[in-house]
Protein backbone atom coordinates (compact mmCIF):
# COMPACT_ATOMS: atom_id res chain seq x y z
CA UNK A 1 0.00 0.00 0.00
CA UNK A 2 1.50 3.29 -1.21
CA UNK A 3 -0.28 6.62 -0.72
CA UNK A 4 0.89 10.08 -1.38
CA UNK A 5 -2.26 12.24 0.61
CA UNK A 6 -2.83 15.52 2.59
CA UNK A 7 -4.56 14.16 5.12
CA UNK A 8 -3.09 12.70 8.42
CA UNK A 9 -2.26 8.93 9.10
CA UNK A 10 -2.59 7.01 12.15
CA UNK A 11 0.50 4.29 13.32
CA UNK A 12 -2.37 1.91 15.48
CA UNK A 13 -4.21 1.59 12.03
CA UNK A 14 -0.80 1.12 9.88
CA UNK A 15 0.79 -1.04 12.30
CA UNK A 16 -3.19 -3.22 12.48
CA UNK A 17 -2.98 -3.31 8.50
CA UNK A 18 0.48 -4.85 8.48
CA UNK A 19 -0.41 -7.52 11.23
CA UNK A 20 -3.74 -8.75 11.00
CA UNK A 21 -4.08 -11.85 9.95
CA UNK A 22 -0.32 -12.11 9.44
CA UNK A 23 0.92 -15.18 11.21
CA UNK A 24 4.30 -15.92 8.85
CA UNK A 25 5.57 -12.27 9.99
CA UNK A 26 7.53 -12.03 13.45
CA UNK A 27 8.57 -8.99 12.76
CA UNK A 28 7.25 -5.55 12.56
CA UNK A 29 9.61 -2.05 11.53
CA UNK A 30 7.97 1.27 11.31
CA UNK A 31 9.44 4.67 11.04
CA UNK A 32 7.53 8.21 11.01
CA UNK A 33 9.13 11.48 10.13
CA UNK A 34 7.68 14.35 11.48
CA UNK A 35 7.74 18.13 11.37
CA UNK A 36 10.92 18.84 13.95
CA UNK A 37 11.94 22.50 15.43
CA UNK A 38 14.87 23.13 14.17
CA UNK A 39 16.31 22.14 11.24
CA UNK A 40 19.92 23.46 9.23
CA UNK A 41 19.99 26.25 11.72
CA UNK A 42 16.22 27.86 11.92
CA UNK A 43 13.70 27.79 13.78
CA UNK A 44 10.64 25.90 12.47
CA UNK A 45 6.87 26.45 12.17
CA UNK A 46 5.41 24.07 9.72
CA UNK A 47 6.37 23.36 6.36
CA UNK A 48 4.63 23.04 3.01
CA UNK A 49 5.06 19.89 0.87
CA UNK A 50 5.39 19.73 -2.73
CA UNK A 51 5.66 17.16 -4.57
CA UNK A 52 5.48 15.79 -8.26
CA UNK A 53 2.09 14.30 -9.25
CA UNK A 54 1.67 11.31 -11.30
CA UNK A 55 5.95 10.68 -10.90
CA UNK A 56 5.82 10.62 -7.21
CA UNK A 57 3.57 7.80 -6.73
CA UNK A 58 5.62 5.52 -9.51
CA UNK A 59 9.16 6.89 -7.84
CA UNK A 60 7.63 5.30 -4.15
CA UNK A 61 6.38 2.14 -6.07
CA UNK A 62 10.21 1.79 -7.52
CA UNK A 63 12.01 2.50 -4.00
CA UNK A 64 9.22 -0.60 -2.74
CA UNK A 65 9.70 -2.72 -5.27
CA UNK A 66 13.71 -2.69 -5.23
CA UNK A 67 13.20 -2.91 -1.24
CA UNK A 68 11.71 -6.72 -2.27
CA UNK A 69 13.85 -7.40 -4.44
CA UNK A 70 16.84 -6.63 -1.78
CA UNK A 71 14.90 -8.73 0.82
CA UNK A 72 12.44 -11.36 2.32
CA UNK A 73 9.80 -9.06 2.81
CA UNK A 74 6.10 -9.32 3.86
CA UNK A 75 3.79 -6.66 3.81
CA UNK A 76 5.19 -3.06 2.75
CA UNK A 77 3.03 0.32 3.66
CA UNK A 78 4.45 3.56 2.90
CA UNK A 79 2.64 7.29 3.06
CA UNK A 80 4.09 10.66 2.53
CA UNK A 81 1.76 13.42 3.11
CA UNK A 82 1.81 17.00 1.01
CA UNK A 83 0.88 20.07 1.24
CA UNK A 84 0.79 22.33 4.35
CA UNK A 85 2.08 20.95 8.00
CA UNK A 86 2.14 22.52 11.24
CA UNK A 87 5.18 21.57 13.68
CA UNK A 88 5.09 17.93 15.33
CA UNK A 89 2.80 16.77 12.41
CA UNK A 90 3.42 13.35 11.02
CA UNK A 91 5.02 13.77 7.26
CA UNK A 92 6.41 10.29 6.18
CA UNK A 93 5.08 6.31 7.63
CA UNK A 94 7.24 3.26 6.17
CA UNK A 95 5.97 -0.45 7.65
CA UNK A 96 7.23 -3.27 7.00
CA UNK A 97 6.86 -6.89 8.04
CA UNK A 98 9.13 -9.86 7.20
CA UNK A 99 10.04 -13.20 8.82
CA UNK A 100 13.53 -11.91 10.96
CA UNK A 101 13.94 -8.87 12.06
CA UNK A 102 16.98 -7.56 10.17
CA UNK A 103 14.82 -7.75 6.77
CA UNK A 104 12.53 -5.62 8.33
CA UNK A 105 14.89 -3.06 9.67
CA UNK A 106 17.23 -3.12 6.58
CA UNK A 107 14.10 -2.68 4.22
CA UNK A 108 12.48 0.26 6.25
CA UNK A 109 15.58 2.18 6.82
CA UNK A 110 16.42 1.60 2.53
CA UNK A 111 12.94 3.10 1.65
CA UNK A 112 13.57 6.01 3.59
CA UNK A 113 17.32 6.42 2.21
CA UNK A 114 15.83 6.07 -1.25
CA UNK A 115 12.60 8.45 -1.03
CA UNK A 116 15.13 11.35 0.29
CA UNK A 117 17.25 10.46 -2.65
CA UNK A 118 14.31 9.82 -5.28
CA UNK A 119 11.17 10.78 -4.65
CA UNK A 120 9.84 14.08 -6.37
CA UNK A 121 9.04 16.16 -2.53
CA UNK A 122 10.02 19.59 -2.14
CA UNK A 123 9.82 21.06 1.66
CA UNK A 124 9.88 24.54 1.73
CA UNK A 125 9.58 25.17 5.63
CA UNK A 126 7.98 28.16 7.02
CA UNK A 127 10.48 29.72 9.58
CA UNK A 128 11.32 32.28 12.19
CA UNK A 129 13.14 34.05 9.38
CA UNK A 130 10.77 33.47 6.58
CA UNK A 131 9.90 30.87 4.28
CA UNK A 132 12.93 28.53 3.04
CA UNK A 133 13.36 25.95 0.81
CA UNK A 134 14.97 22.75 2.37
CA UNK A 135 18.69 21.91 0.86
CA UNK A 136 19.32 18.69 -0.31
CA UNK A 137 21.24 16.89 2.71
CA UNK A 138 24.57 15.15 1.07
CA UNK A 139 24.02 13.19 3.91
CA UNK A 140 21.35 11.77 2.57
CA UNK A 141 23.13 10.99 -0.55
CA UNK A 142 25.90 8.87 1.39
CA UNK A 143 23.10 7.08 3.25
CA UNK A 144 21.76 5.84 -0.33
CA UNK A 145 25.41 4.77 -1.54
CA UNK A 146 26.03 2.49 1.71
CA UNK A 147 23.10 -0.21 0.01
CA UNK A 148 24.75 -0.51 -3.29
CA UNK A 149 28.38 -1.00 -1.30
CA UNK A 150 27.25 -3.42 1.08
CA UNK A 151 24.86 -5.66 -1.02
CA UNK B 1 5.77 20.17 -28.21
CA UNK B 2 7.27 18.88 -25.26
CA UNK B 3 5.38 19.38 -22.28
CA UNK B 4 7.58 21.00 -19.65
CA UNK B 5 7.31 20.88 -16.37
CA UNK B 6 9.46 23.27 -12.93
CA UNK B 7 9.26 22.69 -8.94
CA UNK B 8 10.15 24.10 -6.08
CA UNK B 9 12.26 26.98 -5.81
CA UNK B 10 13.65 26.01 -9.29
CA UNK B 11 9.27 27.26 -10.25
CA UNK B 12 9.63 30.35 -8.12
CA UNK B 13 12.93 31.44 -9.52
CA UNK B 14 11.78 31.02 -13.28
CA UNK B 15 8.18 32.45 -12.49
CA UNK B 16 6.76 29.08 -14.75
CA UNK B 17 5.08 26.36 -13.84
CA UNK B 18 4.56 24.61 -17.21
CA UNK B 19 4.95 25.30 -21.04
CA UNK B 20 4.69 23.57 -24.04
CA UNK B 21 7.62 24.22 -26.20
CA UNK B 22 8.36 22.86 -29.94
CA UNK B 23 10.36 19.37 -30.33
CA UNK B 24 11.92 19.98 -33.35
CA UNK B 25 15.66 20.50 -33.21
CA UNK B 26 15.14 18.74 -29.60
CA UNK B 27 17.09 15.48 -29.36
CA UNK B 28 17.85 15.32 -25.85
CA UNK B 29 17.76 17.24 -22.70
CA UNK B 30 20.67 18.99 -23.32
CA UNK B 31 19.63 20.29 -26.38
CA UNK B 32 16.06 21.04 -24.10
CA UNK B 33 17.22 22.69 -21.67
CA UNK B 34 20.15 24.82 -24.16
CA UNK B 35 17.08 25.66 -26.17
CA UNK B 36 14.86 27.44 -22.78
CA UNK B 37 18.01 28.93 -21.14
CA UNK B 38 18.74 30.82 -25.01
CA UNK B 39 15.47 32.36 -24.58
CA UNK B 40 16.51 34.97 -22.18
CA UNK B 41 18.41 36.43 -19.08
CA UNK B 42 14.90 34.85 -16.67
CA UNK B 43 15.71 31.16 -17.87
CA UNK B 44 19.30 31.03 -16.73
CA UNK B 45 18.39 29.34 -13.05
CA UNK B 46 18.30 25.99 -15.22
CA UNK B 47 22.01 26.63 -15.64
CA UNK B 48 22.36 26.09 -12.09
CA UNK B 49 24.30 22.83 -10.99
CA UNK B 50 22.84 19.71 -9.60
CA UNK B 51 19.59 20.23 -11.17
CA UNK B 52 17.40 17.43 -11.39
CA UNK B 53 15.60 16.14 -14.87
CA UNK B 54 12.34 13.59 -14.96
CA UNK B 55 11.06 12.19 -18.18
CA UNK B 56 7.80 11.02 -18.49
CA UNK B 57 7.79 10.68 -14.96
CA UNK B 58 11.08 8.72 -14.41
CA UNK B 59 14.74 10.23 -13.36
CA UNK B 60 16.87 11.09 -16.57
CA UNK B 61 19.93 12.64 -17.51
CA UNK B 62 21.11 15.23 -19.63
CA UNK B 63 21.60 12.10 -22.80
CA UNK B 64 18.67 10.74 -22.59
CA UNK B 65 16.59 11.14 -25.88
CA UNK B 66 13.48 13.64 -25.51
CA UNK B 67 10.71 13.37 -28.49
CA UNK B 68 7.44 15.10 -29.38
CA UNK B 69 4.33 14.76 -26.53
CA UNK B 70 6.85 13.97 -24.17
CA UNK B 71 6.45 15.56 -20.43
CA UNK B 72 9.76 16.49 -19.48
CA UNK B 73 10.50 18.00 -15.93
CA UNK B 74 13.11 20.68 -14.15
CA UNK B 75 13.23 20.32 -10.30
CA UNK B 76 16.17 20.65 -7.59
CA UNK B 77 17.00 17.95 -5.57
CA UNK B 78 14.56 16.54 -4.10
CA UNK B 79 13.82 17.27 -0.02
CA UNK B 80 10.98 14.97 0.94
CA UNK B 81 10.62 12.51 3.62
CA UNK C 1 11.22 3.08 30.32
CA UNK C 2 11.32 -0.56 30.52
CA UNK C 3 8.91 -3.08 31.17
CA UNK C 4 9.45 -6.37 32.12
CA UNK C 5 5.49 -7.54 32.20
CA UNK C 6 3.05 -10.16 31.48
CA UNK C 7 0.40 -7.96 29.54
CA UNK C 8 0.27 -6.90 26.87
CA UNK C 9 1.15 -3.38 25.14
CA UNK C 10 -0.45 -0.90 22.66
CA UNK C 11 1.59 0.29 20.16
CA UNK C 12 -0.41 3.69 20.14
CA UNK C 13 0.51 4.46 23.35
CA UNK C 14 3.97 3.75 22.73
CA UNK C 15 4.15 6.34 20.20
CA UNK C 16 2.12 8.53 21.99
CA UNK C 17 4.63 8.49 24.95
CA UNK C 18 7.69 8.83 22.56
CA UNK C 19 6.32 11.49 20.69
CA UNK C 20 3.55 13.85 22.87
CA UNK C 21 5.44 17.20 24.23
CA UNK C 22 8.20 16.26 22.11
CA UNK C 23 9.34 18.83 19.24
CA UNK C 24 12.44 17.97 18.86
CA UNK C 25 12.55 14.66 17.06
CA UNK C 26 11.83 14.53 13.32
CA UNK C 27 12.20 10.47 13.73
CA UNK C 28 10.98 7.90 15.63
CA UNK C 29 11.73 4.37 14.55
CA UNK C 30 9.53 1.29 16.29
CA UNK C 31 10.17 -2.67 16.33
CA UNK C 32 7.31 -5.26 17.80
CA UNK C 33 8.34 -8.72 17.78
CA UNK C 34 5.51 -11.23 17.47
CA UNK C 35 4.86 -15.01 18.11
CA UNK C 36 4.93 -16.28 14.47
CA UNK C 37 3.66 -19.65 13.20
CA UNK C 38 6.62 -21.10 12.05
CA UNK C 39 10.11 -21.50 13.76
CA UNK C 40 13.28 -23.07 13.51
CA UNK C 41 11.50 -26.22 12.12
CA UNK C 42 8.28 -26.41 13.81
CA UNK C 43 4.86 -25.22 13.92
CA UNK C 44 4.34 -23.48 16.51
CA UNK C 45 0.98 -22.67 18.19
CA UNK C 46 2.08 -20.53 20.80
CA UNK C 47 4.88 -19.94 23.24
CA UNK C 48 5.98 -19.72 26.92
CA UNK C 49 8.56 -17.11 28.19
CA UNK C 50 10.90 -17.39 31.01
CA UNK C 51 13.15 -14.69 32.74
CA UNK C 52 15.32 -14.54 35.42
CA UNK C 53 13.67 -11.66 37.42
CA UNK C 54 15.21 -8.71 38.47
CA UNK C 55 18.34 -9.22 36.83
CA UNK C 56 16.35 -9.08 33.54
CA UNK C 57 15.85 -5.24 34.73
CA UNK C 58 19.10 -4.82 34.58
CA UNK C 59 20.32 -5.98 31.32
CA UNK C 60 17.86 -4.05 29.72
CA UNK C 61 19.21 -0.87 31.55
CA UNK C 62 22.25 -1.84 30.68
CA UNK C 63 21.38 -2.05 27.11
CA UNK C 64 19.72 0.88 26.77
CA UNK C 65 22.56 2.72 28.39
CA UNK C 66 24.81 0.94 25.77
CA UNK C 67 22.59 2.82 23.25
CA UNK C 68 22.47 5.79 24.44
CA UNK C 69 26.15 6.30 24.20
CA UNK C 70 26.45 5.28 20.89
CA UNK C 71 23.64 8.02 19.48
CA UNK C 72 21.90 10.84 20.22
CA UNK C 73 18.82 10.02 21.20
CA UNK C 74 15.79 11.46 21.80
CA UNK C 75 12.94 9.28 24.09
CA UNK C 76 13.65 5.06 24.25
CA UNK C 77 10.79 2.43 25.11
CA UNK C 78 11.66 -0.36 26.02
CA UNK C 79 9.38 -3.81 27.01
CA UNK C 80 9.22 -7.18 27.08
CA UNK C 81 6.36 -9.72 27.43
CA UNK C 82 7.21 -13.13 30.21
CA UNK C 83 4.34 -15.90 30.86
CA UNK C 84 2.47 -17.96 28.31
CA UNK C 85 1.55 -16.26 25.10
CA UNK C 86 -0.42 -17.31 21.80
CA UNK C 87 0.43 -17.38 18.56
CA UNK C 88 0.56 -13.80 17.27
CA UNK C 89 0.87 -12.10 20.27
CA UNK C 90 2.87 -9.56 20.65
CA UNK C 91 6.64 -10.20 22.65
CA UNK C 92 8.54 -7.36 22.28
CA UNK C 93 8.61 -3.60 21.75
CA UNK C 94 10.97 -1.31 21.19
CA UNK C 95 11.09 2.82 20.28
CA UNK C 96 13.28 4.94 19.57
CA UNK C 97 12.74 8.62 19.11
CA UNK C 98 15.50 11.17 17.70
CA UNK C 99 16.47 14.68 15.72
CA UNK C 100 17.82 12.04 12.89
CA UNK C 101 16.49 9.02 11.34
CA UNK C 102 20.09 7.15 11.26
CA UNK C 103 19.99 7.34 14.85
CA UNK C 104 17.02 6.04 15.67
CA UNK C 105 16.93 3.08 13.16
CA UNK C 106 20.51 2.05 14.64
CA UNK C 107 19.63 2.38 17.90
CA UNK C 108 16.33 0.39 17.67
CA UNK C 109 18.10 -2.60 15.87
CA UNK C 110 21.03 -2.58 18.40
CA UNK C 111 19.04 -2.52 21.53
CA UNK C 112 17.12 -5.43 19.68
CA UNK C 113 19.99 -7.30 18.77
CA UNK C 114 21.90 -6.96 22.46
CA UNK C 115 18.71 -8.18 23.89
CA UNK C 116 18.46 -11.31 21.83
CA UNK C 117 22.21 -12.15 23.65
CA UNK C 118 22.01 -10.47 26.93
CA UNK C 119 19.00 -10.15 28.32
CA UNK C 120 18.11 -13.64 29.93
CA UNK C 121 14.92 -14.43 28.14
CA UNK C 122 14.26 -18.04 27.05
CA UNK C 123 11.59 -18.90 24.81
CA UNK C 124 9.50 -22.49 25.25
CA UNK C 125 7.71 -23.01 22.14
CA UNK C 126 4.47 -24.81 22.32
CA UNK C 127 4.65 -26.91 18.65
CA UNK C 128 2.83 -29.66 16.98
CA UNK C 129 5.24 -32.06 18.34
CA UNK C 130 5.13 -31.13 21.92
CA UNK C 131 7.06 -28.31 23.52
CA UNK C 132 10.32 -27.35 22.53
CA UNK C 133 13.10 -25.07 24.08
CA UNK C 134 14.37 -22.28 21.46
CA UNK C 135 17.69 -22.87 20.54
CA UNK C 136 20.45 -19.78 20.65
CA UNK C 137 20.91 -18.69 17.30
CA UNK C 138 24.41 -17.64 15.91
CA UNK C 139 22.62 -15.14 13.76
CA UNK C 140 21.89 -13.07 17.07
CA UNK C 141 25.62 -13.56 17.96
CA UNK C 142 26.60 -11.96 14.49
CA UNK C 143 24.08 -9.92 14.55
CA UNK C 144 25.78 -8.35 17.86
CA UNK C 145 28.85 -8.64 17.21
CA UNK C 146 28.39 -6.06 14.11
CA UNK C 147 27.97 -2.92 16.40
CA UNK C 148 31.49 -3.24 17.57
CA UNK C 149 33.60 -3.71 14.45
CA UNK C 150 31.26 -0.69 12.48
CA UNK C 151 31.66 1.49 15.56
CA UNK D 1 26.22 -19.39 51.65
CA UNK D 2 25.83 -19.11 48.12
CA UNK D 3 22.51 -18.64 46.35
CA UNK D 4 22.82 -20.64 43.46
CA UNK D 5 19.45 -20.16 40.59
CA UNK D 6 19.01 -22.37 37.03
CA UNK D 7 17.03 -21.43 34.73
CA UNK D 8 15.01 -22.78 31.47
CA UNK D 9 16.54 -26.13 29.75
CA UNK D 10 18.68 -26.63 32.43
CA UNK D 11 16.53 -26.08 35.24
CA UNK D 12 14.86 -28.98 34.04
CA UNK D 13 17.77 -31.18 33.21
CA UNK D 14 18.95 -30.43 36.54
CA UNK D 15 15.57 -30.75 38.24
CA UNK D 16 16.70 -27.81 40.62
CA UNK D 17 15.70 -24.58 40.09
CA UNK D 18 17.78 -23.00 42.95
CA UNK D 19 19.56 -24.15 46.15
CA UNK D 20 22.19 -22.93 49.02
CA UNK D 21 25.92 -24.03 48.55
CA UNK D 22 28.29 -24.03 51.16
CA UNK D 23 31.09 -21.09 49.57
CA UNK D 24 33.73 -22.83 51.86
CA UNK D 25 36.47 -23.52 49.19
CA UNK D 26 34.94 -21.68 46.48
CA UNK D 27 37.04 -19.04 45.02
CA UNK D 28 35.39 -18.40 41.42
CA UNK D 29 32.52 -19.72 38.90
CA UNK D 30 35.11 -22.26 38.12
CA UNK D 31 35.24 -24.11 41.63
CA UNK D 32 31.41 -23.32 42.04
CA UNK D 33 30.57 -25.09 38.86
CA UNK D 34 33.15 -28.02 39.43
CA UNK D 35 31.82 -28.52 42.78
CA UNK D 36 28.17 -28.67 41.84
CA UNK D 37 29.17 -31.37 39.14
CA UNK D 38 31.41 -33.40 41.58
CA UNK D 39 27.91 -34.01 43.95
CA UNK D 40 26.47 -36.99 41.06
CA UNK D 41 25.84 -38.32 37.97
CA UNK D 42 22.43 -35.81 37.77
CA UNK D 43 24.40 -32.56 37.46
CA UNK D 44 26.40 -33.70 34.66
CA UNK D 45 24.55 -30.83 32.47
CA UNK D 46 26.59 -28.58 34.63
CA UNK D 47 29.71 -29.33 31.86
CA UNK D 48 27.55 -28.79 28.74
CA UNK D 49 29.15 -26.28 26.35
CA UNK D 50 28.04 -22.48 25.90
CA UNK D 51 26.43 -22.40 29.27
CA UNK D 52 26.17 -18.63 30.14
CA UNK D 53 26.69 -17.74 33.89
CA UNK D 54 25.93 -14.60 36.12
CA UNK D 55 26.95 -13.47 39.22
CA UNK D 56 24.75 -11.07 41.21
CA UNK D 57 23.20 -10.63 38.31
CA UNK D 58 25.61 -9.48 36.02
CA UNK D 59 27.39 -11.50 32.98
CA UNK D 60 29.96 -13.61 34.48
CA UNK D 61 32.88 -15.77 33.31
CA UNK D 62 34.59 -18.72 34.91
CA UNK D 63 37.66 -17.06 36.33
CA UNK D 64 35.09 -14.47 37.71
CA UNK D 65 35.45 -14.13 41.60
CA UNK D 66 32.45 -15.68 43.64
CA UNK D 67 31.64 -15.06 47.45
CA UNK D 68 29.97 -15.89 50.31
CA UNK D 69 26.34 -14.60 49.96
CA UNK D 70 26.80 -14.28 46.35
CA UNK D 71 23.90 -15.16 43.85
CA UNK D 72 25.20 -17.15 41.10
CA UNK D 73 23.14 -18.43 37.94
CA UNK D 74 23.66 -20.85 35.14
CA UNK D 75 21.67 -20.46 32.27
CA UNK D 76 21.37 -22.04 28.63
CA UNK D 77 21.97 -19.07 25.81
CA UNK D 78 19.02 -16.78 26.08
CA UNK D 79 16.13 -16.74 23.76
CA UNK D 80 14.30 -13.48 24.13
CA UNK D 81 13.26 -11.12 21.72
Amino acid sequence: MISVQTQDFSLAEEYQALTQGNQTDGAVVTFVGLVRDFNQGNQVLGLSLEHYPGMTEKALAKIVQQARAKWDLGRVRLIHRVGDLHLSEQIVFVGVSSKHRKDAFDAAEFIMDYLKNDAPFWKKELTDKGPVWVAFNDKDKAAKAQWTVTS
Amino acid sequence: MIRVLFFAQLKEQLGCEQLDFPSAGIGNLADLKAALTAQGEQWQPLTQTNLMMAINQEMADLEDSVADRDEVAFFPPVTGG
